[in-house]
């Protein structure tokens, strides 16, 4: 199991900020799609960075069972 | 010693909390950043703010930020608070504290970590005005997203 | 109203209440600049400080200062105070703070106004050593006197 | 009367922080002369900058009865 976070305008998307995928190993570019096509309204995915186990990652890098991916849209803290 | 050099709270940021984590006896300088809500953006009038983060990468990378700013000034001491939840006009969102031997250091310090945070740290802020509300994706106060999406060069980097 | 923006005290500063002064529902910004006595300057251990001050043109010389920075960002709000008397090691002597609507001008403010605390506004401060004491002309910590005179050039300005 | 302040090292040098001058009216610049004059060891005194009633002055601005000259050393605030 790989475990989603979700982040601001995409949590509310998806009306959770947390999902579950049960792959055993995906990669950050194909998590993006398969989150797109079960929610087609999760466009802005494409433009958020992405995070595994809280740094910051490609879409080429692979998530393993027990990771943590996080979506991270354009911040705006300060 | 349990005190926290980089942290987002809930509470009100106490400003000479911040400051004390600083201080040293070779520090002649220190600069403050201190981010407020402000009413008025682009001629629209905010009425509260609520700031949400991923909490415990926002620390990292706000601790992350200070080790940049040390790799610069070896001699500086950093310290960044963030607040988050529900913030009022005038409230304070962030406040910022960088102590240096030198005061240019100090100034050039402070300004890289309010830029930094607006590039890595994970925080996100929805303004609430009288006939709206919207996530703000501005991380360097130039950019606006009208219609909720940046443009195609953004999304590559 | 009798707060007073541009203040030479004896007593120690209190950092927020300097801040205080410069609040503004429509600053999203406030930079704070605090110089404090450091222990080591060029090698040399420093005991304590005193500071001295023409105090009601020095008061008159930072108000200008806070005139100088509104006239380059007309919504700046500026406070400075300024300490005198013997001050120990990591006392703070000086809490600038500017207030702008955006975050650059508020950096910029403020370091105007440290730099231009030490061009114009009669303030000395007189180090104290193991092995002696001397005032310091130093206003740009670029140039000290050794010999404690200026060279020609810099008589002329 | 004309009321000289002196600060810092030249107070020091001086041994007091204020002078009279009995002149009705005399150029900053004279004034420098003066002083220097009667205390040799105030040479510091060339590198000051002066004021005139608060207001920084050139050595040609004249004061006069009643004013109050105060000689600057290079200021160390901050």
């Amino acid at each position: 199991m790989i475990r989603i976070l979700l982040f601001a305008e995409l949590e509310e998307v998806v009306g959770k900020r947390e999902i579950e995928l049960s792959d055993e190993e995906i990669s950050v570019g194909e998590i993006r799609e398969k989150l797109e096509k079960q929610y087609p309204d999760l466009h802005k995915i494409r433009s958020a960075m992405a995070a595994v186990n809280e740094e910051y990652a490609e879409n080429t890098v692979l998530a393993h069972e027990g990771d943590l991916v996080a979506f991270i849209p354009p911040v705006s803290g300060g | 010693m349990t005190e926290k050099n980089f942290e987002i709270v809930q509470e009100p940021i106490k400003i000479e909390e911040v400051i004390s984590k600083v201080e040293d006896r070779n520090a002649g300088a220190i600069n403050t950043f201190i981010g407020t809500v402000r009413e008025l953006t682009k001629g629209k009038k905010t009425l509260y703010l609520k700031y949400d983060a991923y909490v415990p990468m926002a620390e990292k990378k706000l601790s992350q930020i200070g080790d940049e700013i040390q790799a610069k000034y070896p001699d500086a001491k950093v310290a960044i608070t963030h607040r988050i939840g529900e913030l009022a006009i005038s409230d304070i969102a962030v406040v910022i504290a960088v102590s240096t031997p030198h005061r240019a250091d100090s100034f050039d310090g402070s300004r890289y970590a309010i830029e930094r945070i607006k590039e890595i740290v994970p925080i996100w802020k929805k303004e609430h005005w009288e006939d709206g509300e919207k996530w703000i994706g501005d991380q360097l106060e130039k950019t606006a997203y009208p219609d909720g999406k940046p443009n195609p060069e953004e999304v590559q980097k």
